[in-house]
């Protein structure tokens, strides 16, 4: 009953999900254990450099939380804990800017948008430097670029709460800059 | 078609020439009051000098120049006279001041002022003064970095910047002569009201009710900057400058320290009621009157409780700010119906007698007549759609909420009516002794809105809601109507397709300008409300008109063309209309503003053709 | 401390207990005949031998009159058990007078428990512990914030769950002063384990005293250590999350910390409280809780002590 | 002893050897990707469904030594709740449904006499369906992304904002798989029960097994819908951001769980239902008579499924609905007691009517009565409204429905598997690893859950991956993991003595325990054709009817796959029919229906991409084979 060629198709099709799951496998760890301390990244808003184009530079864990589900929905729970959606709503703005577009006025790579969380910005952007932790901060980065449709493969569709956005795990960078106006509801 | 559409109200009996008719009921009512209108207090009627000194035109409020060269008749013929770009791209909600033969032109933030000389032709600039308000404080002012306005007094003309500092500047030089800094931006408190000098007091409020900040009005000396008083609008009775003389006419309002009592734990310390709007001075009585914002946070549940002083009506002594008696429109308010409309001071005949009232268009959606006297209610009449309240009772002066609409934590309440904006904004209506109809621009808009826990964090938005908006019945999002507040009737109303939100300004030719939010700036016929000419503007218009009689004697008529404010935020800070909750909520009703106008600040000034 | 519904110390969990024991009691009588039915079933022909002929053609008159019988008596016992269901559920949602309104909201992982009794100037907010005065009823008002949890006090009444979107009530009556324990009884993530709640029940007047102290603002730093530490709670994350009332912090996604140093638990439940317990607790809260929303703030040695001497004075 | 009646030597051996050709599958991997064999299908889903049985079984070992002590640290919260998420899932879904419904392939076409079961391809499919549901699900678990919202994944904790990922997906997609192949099992049983009996057995005469997998098949039509409907709606809100449980969108979280349970209560009698038929079937036989109050039984097991759909709310008595709702069910769960109560009654009655020989099926059918009987008065107990506030979402429930389950069902299964091992492999099991596998679990069984009645008593709820010392629940605790380590010992004699057999020589014969079922009439183990001859029945226990010979109806084609259709009622024979042939297109149906739901997991496009495929091998599956007149293949 327990022919070979019958532990060989499961062994097949164990393969096939395998190999469908495990691209995804990295942006469903959950890190919930103590974190050891972090430095900040380097920070540069603008690719202009004196002296020729230089890439912008990367930071290692950038990857991690960029591509991480749990990780971007943490970020989007303290968005709403430390009232960055009373500025930037659901990301279209408001007291800030929108967040949903495809504007960045310091830089949309993730250690750029870590950058204005952590030191603030002139125009009115509160620096976060002590108020959380670097965790925190790559997990809000994380979200802010979710929200632009940059990593919508772990993004969460909606969240408890009124409808306002479209599904961001739908979104794509580039629907970014498409500006339709929302139906008249009722 | 940019232009409104008109629309008259039936009247009882009416036939076939409503026009007619309403106009011959207009009149007729004016003859039965003859008496009362000749008596009419000086505060609605001060003698012309063709100036603009204040945002209200004067202390009664009524935004009313008696200047008559520009009638129905003429109207038409109006054309540009000078323009003058302000280099902002803000909202701009001021109105400029002329004071003798120069115009103030105070912007949004970065809150240039501006003098021009309008003897010489095209009036060039005569001064700036830019008082450089730290830009962080762009951050946390709610709903665009708007200025509404500057006022002159004794060769000074007064006004606020948006990081909370209130400055008075030589009219002549441009040169600084005092500033005092009252906000403090790390608590979320900017200041964008328009101040108003009294008895060589300044007084000043403070905005960001959104912010959990403490709402407070306070007096600076005219000539100094100094604090001469500071009166708070939530906590105790020494903070409110509640003593022995505070006589409101309800129950509800008497009592030992109603603005703590009212709150829980120490909610009031971060409980809003700031005073961002209109202030009203009657010098009979020597009292002046001005609202208080909604509480904070947005969500109620968090603040149980009547919310004393917040979403009312103040009378004080302008020497001591002593509180004399309160109204609270809007007792534990819970959907961000701030007091702070502007109170137009008016002598009626209600009831056979004359009567010192406040007329008040609420932005509850109500019309109120109050005795400015006493403050006990006359009337309370909605004058939009409203829902969210089914009425006031005028026994306890109370608003009876509509259960259904309450917000509940979590929930999505839907179709509350009039939304957080209100029936009617911050922007100000006139008011005509001659046609004694009062114009206001209104909004008819409705919203969904969620409440959820806020987190005061100083400096950042306190709200605890997320409200989506739309138009309401109609689908139109925006009405300028005259309102008859004796015979407390509607007489006429033109829809517009956007929201409201500049200020009315009506003449002794009996014409009334407004403007909308895609630049169309509009004459009506104050009688019929019949459009009688308009004007495209290069931007929205969200600010205030103004008419004066210029150096060469003729009549002006002056207005910013600029959009912004929280209407027109989306278009000013470049928001993205496909999340509807953003600009809390604002965003929902007008996103396809961006479609219809851009933003930058201009100043048109409008004035018949020379005689020849 | 206790958490039983084997020992009651509330007039609902009293009413529970005699339901149990009515239900025992019953069933236990009914096992019992099972079983002796099945024994004597069992030992009546137990020398039979293997493959014996099968009877086929069987009529047992006798054996169906019986089970008519037991049917009957099933039938008698269901009727008792849900007639005494009934009467204990109506006896459940009969409030008491004079009810003192508590609401308590369900948070990942711990409890705002919130006193909104009398006038509003009065109320009380605290988390994670719950006073009850002796032989007051109480009327629980029960919400959430995020995912269901469910509100247990085994000693004093049954559960009820905490749902968004929903408000449920439930009443307790106190009737024996002492210490219990109450913990969410619905799944609601990583730390569904912790999320216990402190709950006393104690004479009127010792509970009235508890509330004028939970009333007043947080005491005021005694020493510049202490001042010290206030600020570093101002300036660091710490304000971000906690309420401190009578300071600027008013974040209320965390408990309110007002008068954390009067509790006897920390982080619902996870340790008891001492100063050392909440000096480790917050130099590395994920050793402790795995999972929990407090995240390790990283504070210099000085500014740990600081911090930790200030909170340890909010009694 | 074969009861088979003897026509004509050679006859008999021409038919059976074109029979055998007939309906016998290709060799090798094509014939094993191609079967339609009820047998052989059943044979895959016994084994898988015990492979995934000892899984869970080693989680739920983890768990306990997680549990043993207060405080525990051997494992982190999130894989604790992983762990118990995949174990529950995994036992409700994967094993205990999918194992009822194998022995049922398995037998109820040899018990009703026929040839293969109705719907043959759809039978394979589900087998296919229910391996890709199941293999989701662990793979997904090795690879660290294993469900960690419960066994029934209550939103919002399941929903988009609080499960970040695709666990809950996962989680929600192996229920469509796994209830997509009980659907297609139900409907093949109901369809076999109805329409292809053997001539002259009436629906009186039908054994109560049969009866039971009746039954329980038409609740798993009416239940199981729910479920899919429930976790497709959860699918589509963390996908596409519906609100279907989005209170604040006019959803309902609580609409989650009345669709939930309304699968969910079916489903425990979905599982239990089945064991019934076992522990009569086992009764029965070892009693030596037929079961005492046969009609009664049939009753009761009839009004066990009517009732079952009304008792939902009884799993939602916290969630604050109105009192006088929750009265009724209360009322429905109790009324449940009385036909399960008749049924134990007729049992021990068939036992002290009888002359019982205790071999060990009959030990498991005492085990089964002596713990179920505990289970079923603590289910009277947590059916009450207000009692049930306190026992609810604690290890008293715990304890509760593993006495039911295990107790109901997992013991009665033992049974069964001693009792029919012989027929489906044709070697006897041995009985002294059979008593040595019933002690140790039996006793296991008692230690580890009778424990946790008092933890719930005492106030420990479920689901919590460690609890503080203290409490007093240290004791019970540590009992119950030794327990739980009794029964993995027994767990483990288990596959011994099943190992052990199946090295021994297939010498078993056809009805080793001389029982009465037509299911041993056939040799063990039964050949691809089942029966040579159509039997004719005129009993209930029809090989114990005639000792010598059974009557039969002939006349079937022996050249092509045919078979009879009866009545539903009567069983009167009416026309004949074409069974479907192997055939690849299942298999290929499946994994094209794989690709869909696995695809619709990332996209909501895998709807629309995926479909086609599927359509392709639907075709191929439905395309109408030529046949010439008479029904004959040309």
């Amino acid at each position: 009953m327990s022919s070979p060629c019958r532990v060989r198709a499961e062994r097949l099709l164990a393969l096939l999900l395998a190999a469908a799951v495990l691209a995804g496998c990295e942006r469903e760890k959950r890190h919930i254990g103590p974190s050891g301390p972090e430095a900040a990244p380097v920070i540069q808003t603008t690719p202009f450099v004196p002296g020729g184009a230089q890439p912008l530079p990367k930071d290692p864990r950038a990857e991690f939380y960029e591509n991480n589900a749990f990780e971007v929905a943490q970020g989007a729970r303290l968005f709403r804990w430390y009232n960055c959606s009373g500025c930037h709503s659901n990301g279209g703005g408001g007291m800030g800017p929108a967040l949903i577009d495809d504007q960045w006025i310091y830089g949309s790579e993730i250690e750029q948008i870590y950058g204005t969380i952590q030191q603030g910005r002139p125009n009115g952007m509160p620096s976060f430097r002590d108020k959380a932790t670097e965790e925190q901060i790559w997990q809000l980065a994380a979200y802010v670029r979710s929200l632009a449709g940059k990593n919508s493969q772990v993004a969460s569709s909606r969240s408890d709460a009124m409808a306002g956005i479209p599904p961001r795990n739908q979104a794509s960078p580039a629907d970014a800059g498409k500006e339709t106006p929302p139906k008249r509801l009722r | 078609m940019p232009h409104g559409r008109v629309f008259h109200r039936p009247q009882k009996g009416d036939g076939v020439q409503p026009r007619v008719r309403t106009t011959a009921r207009s009149i007729a009512g004016l003859l039965g009051a003859l008496a009362l209108v000749i008596a009419s207090s000086a505060t609605a009627r001060a003698d012309e000098d063709g100036q603009w000194t204040m945002p209200a035109k004067n202390y009664a409020s009524t935004r009313y120049s008696a200047l008559n060269q520009i009638t129905p008749a003429n109207v038409a013929s109006l054309r540009p006279e000078f323009t003058f770009s302000t280099g902002t791209t803000k909202g701009i909600e001021a109105a400029p001041l002329v004071v003798g033969a120069t115009m103030y032109v105070v912007t949004p933030y970065p809150n240039y002022l501006f003098a021009l000389d309008l003897t010489k032709p095209g009036a060039p600039l005569k001064w700036r003064y830019a008082p450089r308000p730290v830009p962080a404080s762009q951050g946390v002012a709610c709903c665009d970095v708007v200025n509404r306005g500057a006022v002159f007094w004794r060769g000074k003309v007064i006004f606020n910047t948006l990081d909370g500092q209130t400055v008075a500047v030589n009219a002549d030089t441009g040169k600084e002569v005092w500033r005092t800094r009252l906000g403090d931006i790390n608590k979320g408190e900017t200041i964008t009201m328009a101040p108003l000098v009294v008895k060589g007091k300044v007084l000043v409020g403070n905005s960001g009710g959104e912010m959990g900040v403490r709402g407070w009005i306070t007096a600076l000396n005219a000539d100094t900057g100094a604090v001469a008083w500071k009166a708070f609008n939530t906590g105790p009775d020494r903070d409110v400058l509640i003593g022995p003389d505070f006589k409101p006419f309800y129950a509800s309002d008497r009592g030992q320290d109603l603005g703590a009592r009212t709150w829980p734990g120490e909610a009031w310390k971060i409980g809003g009621g700031t005073v961002w709007g209109w202030i009203s001075y009657d010098p009979e009585l020597d009292l002046i009157y001005y609202g208080t914002g909604n509480p904070g946070p947005w969500n109620p549940d968090q603040r149980p409780g009547d919310n004393k002083w917040t979403a009312g009506i103040f009378a004080r002594d302008p020497d001591t700010g002593k509180a004399r008696w309160f109204y609270q429109f809007t007792p534990h308010d819970q959907h961000d119906y701030d007091a702070i409309n502007e109170n137009v001071l008016l002598d009626l005949p209600i009831g056979g007698k004359a009567r010192k009232v406040i007329v008040r268009p609420e932005r509850n959606g109500y019309l109120y007549v109050i005795d400015r006297a006493s403050g006990e209610v006359l009337s309370a009449d909605p004058f939009v759609h409203v829902n969210s309240s089914e009425g006031v009772d005028l026994k306890t002066g109370r608003l009876i909420p509509t259960k259904a609409k309450e917000p509940k934590l979590g929930k999505v309440v839907r179709d509350i009516c009039p939304s957080a904006n209100g029936a009617k904004d911050w922007m100000p209506s006139a008011w005509s002794p001659r046609t004694r109809l009062l114009y206001l621009p209104a909004t008819n808009m409705c919203m969904d809105v969620q409440t959820a826990e806020a987190n005061y964090i100083a400096g950042t938005p306190y709200v605890g809601a997320e409200v989506r908006m739309y138009a309401g019945p109609g689908g139109h999002r925006g009405l300028f109507m005259a309102w008859d507040p004796a015979r407390r009737k509607k007489v006429w109303e033109v829809q517009e397709d956007l929201p409201v939100w500049s200020g009315a300004l009506t003449t002794g030719g009996d014409v009334v300008f407004y403007g909308t939010m895609d630049g169309w700036f509009k004459a009506l016929d104050a009688r019929t409300g019949k459009l009688l000419w308009s004007f495209k503007t290069s931007s929205g218009i969200i600010s205030q008109p103004v008419s004066y009689r210029g150096p060469d004697g003729r009549q002006y008529v002056a207005v910013l063309s600029g959009v912004g404010g929280w209407a027109g935020v989306v278009v000013s800070a470049d928001l993205d209309p496909r999340d509807p909750t953003a600009a809390l909520g604002f965003v929902g009703a007008t996103g396809d503003l961006k479609q219809k106008t851009t933003p930058g600040g201009t100043l048109y000034v409008f004035a018949l053709p020379r005689a020849r | 401390m206790s958490q039983s519904a084997l020992h009651p110390a509330a007039d609902q969990a009293t009413r529970l207990l005699g339901l149990w024991d009515l239900m025992l009691w019953v069933c236990a009588g009914m096992y019992v005949l099972v079983i002796a039915f099945l024994a004597w079933a069992i030992w009546r022909r137990r020398r039979a031998a293997y493959l014996i002929e099968p009877e086929v053609m069987v009529s047992d008159p006798g054996l169906e009159r019986a089970l008519g019988g037991w049917a009957v008596l099933i039938v008698v016992g269901l009727i008792v058990l849900t007639t005494a269901s009934f009467l204990t559920d109506r006896a459940l949602a009969t409030p008491g007078e004079r009810p003192l309104k508590i609401k308590v909201t369900g948070q990942q992982w711990w409890w705002r428990v919130e006193y909104q009794d009398g006038p509003v100037e009065r109320w009380v907010e605290t988390a994670n512990e719950i006073r009850l005065p002796l032989g007051r009823p109480a009327e629980i008002e029960l919400a959430s914030d995020d995912v269901i949890h469910s509100f247990w006090i085994p000693n004093l009444a049954g559960k009820t769950d905490l749902i968004p979107g929903r408000t449920n009530r439930m009443a307790i009556t106190p009737r024996r002063a002492g210490r219990f324990r109450g913990q969410c009884a619905e799944f609601c993530g990583f730390q569904h384990a912790h999320m216990a709640l402190d709950v006393t029940v104690e004479p009127e007047a010792a509970f009235e005293a508890w509330r004028a102290r939970q009333l007043a603002p947080a005491a005021a730093p005694a020493d510049p250590q202490r001042a010290y530490g206030q600020q570093v709670f101002q300036a660091k994350a710490c304000a971000m999350c906690h309420a401190i009332a009578g300071t600027q912090a008013g974040s209320r996604n965390g408990p309110d910390l007002t008068h954390v140093a009067s509790r006897r638990t920390l982080a619902a439940g996870a340790l008891p409280y001492s100063k050392g317990a909440l000096a480790g607790w917050i130099a590395n809260p994920q050793a402790l809780k795995p999972g929990t929303n407090m995240p390790a703030v990283r504070l210099s040695a000085d500014e740990q002590a600081a911090l930790v001497a200030y909170l340890d004075g909010l009694k | 002893m074969s009861a088979v009646p003897m026509p004509p030597a050679d006859a008999e051996a021409r038919a059976a050897a074109k029979l055998a050709e007939t309906w016998g599958d290709r060799p090798g991997v094509w014939g094993w990707l191609t079967t339609v064999d009820h047998k052989r299908i059943a044979r895959r889903y016994l084994v898988t469904t015990f492979v995934f049985f000892g899984l869970a079984g080693i989680l739920a070992l983890l768990m306990r030594l997680q549990l043993a002590r207060p405080e525990g640290r051997l494992l982190s919260p999130d894989r604790y709740n992983e762990l118990f998420t995949v174990h529950g899932s995994t036992m409700m879904f994967i094993f205990a449904v999918p194992v009822m419904e194998a022995v049922a392939l398995y037998l109820v076409p040899l018990m009703v006499g026929a040839r293969n079961i109705a719907f043959p391809r759809l039978n394979a499919y589900s087998y296919y369906m229910y391996l890709g549901g199941a293999l989701t699900l662990w793979v997904a678990f090795f690879l660290n992304i294993g469900p960690d919202i419960g066994w029934f994944g209550y939103t919002p904790l399941s929903g988009p904002e609080y499960s970040p990922g695709k666990r809950a997906d996962i989680w929600a997609q192996m229920i469509t798989f796994t209830e997509v192949a009980a659907l297609a099992v139900s409907v093949s049983i109901v369809t076999t029960i109805l329409r292809m009996r053997a001539p002259g057995m009436t629906l009186a005469r039908m054994p109560l097994f049969v009866w039971a997998m009746l039954v329980t098949a038409f609740m798993t039509i009416f239940a199981l819908p729910s479920v899919m409907l429930v976790t497709s709606m959860l699918i589509s809100d963390r996908l596409m951001g519906t609100h279907f449980f989005n209170y604040a969108e006019g959803g309902d979280v609580v609409l989650f769980q009345h669709l939930f349970w309304f699968f969910g209560h079916p489903e425990v009698y979905i599982i239990f239902i089945p064991a019934l038929g076992f522990v009569s079937a086992i009764t029965e036989t070892f009693a030596r008579r037929p079961v005492v109050g046969h009609t009664f039984m049939v009753l009761a097991l009839v009004a066990i499924g009517f009732l079952a759909f009304g008792l939902w709310v009884h799993h939602m008595f916290a969630t604050g609905l109105p009192k006088l709702g929750n009265s009724f069910y209360t009322s429905a769960s109790m009324a449940i007691a009385l036909p399960s109560g008749v049924q134990i009654f007729c049992w021990i009655a068939t036992i002290w009517a009888g002359r019982p020989i205790f071999k060990t099926p009959m030990l498991w059918v005492i085990g089964f009565i002596v713990t179920f009987v505990i289970g079923g008065l603590t289910g009277v107990m947590v059916a009450s409204a207000p009692l049930d506030l306190q026992l609810h979402d604690t290890y008293f429930v715990v304890a509760h429905f593993h006495y039911v389950l295990i107790g109901g069902a997992v013991f009665p299964l033992f049974g069964a598997f001693q009792y029919w091992f012989p027929k489906f492999t044709g070697r006897v099991l041995s009985e002294t690893l059979g008593r040595w596998q019933f002690w140790l679990i039996f006793l296991g069984f008692q230690l580890t859950f009778f424990p946790m009645h008092l933890l719930g008593l005492n106030g420990m709820p479920r689901r919590v991956y460690t609890y503080p010392a203290g409490l007093g629940w240290e004791p019970y605790n540590l009992a119950a993991t030794i327990g739980a380590f009794t029964i993995a010992a027994g767990a483990v004699i288990f596959v011994v003595n099943v190992v052990l057999a199946l090295r021994r020589p297939a010498d078993a014969p056809a009805n080793p325990w001389d029982a009465p079922g037509l299911e041993w009439a056939v040799a063990s183990p039964p050949p691809a054709y089942n029966f040579v001859d159509t039997p004719a029945v005129s009993s209930r226990t029809p090989l114990w009817e005639d000792r010598t010979s059974l009557p039969v109806m002939g006349g079937l084609a022996t050249d092509y796959r045919e078979i009879v259709v009866t009545s539903p009622v009567e069983a009167e024979p009416g026309n004949r029919q074409d069974s479907p042939d192997p055939t690849i297109w299942p298999f290929l149906a499946a994994l094209a229906t794989t690709v869909l739901f696995i695809g619709s997991i990332f996209s909501e496009w895998a709807l629309v991409w995926g479909a086609i495929p599927l359509a392709i091998a639907l075709t191929g599956w439905f395309w109408p084979k030529r046949t010439g007149p008479g029904g004959a293949p040309e």
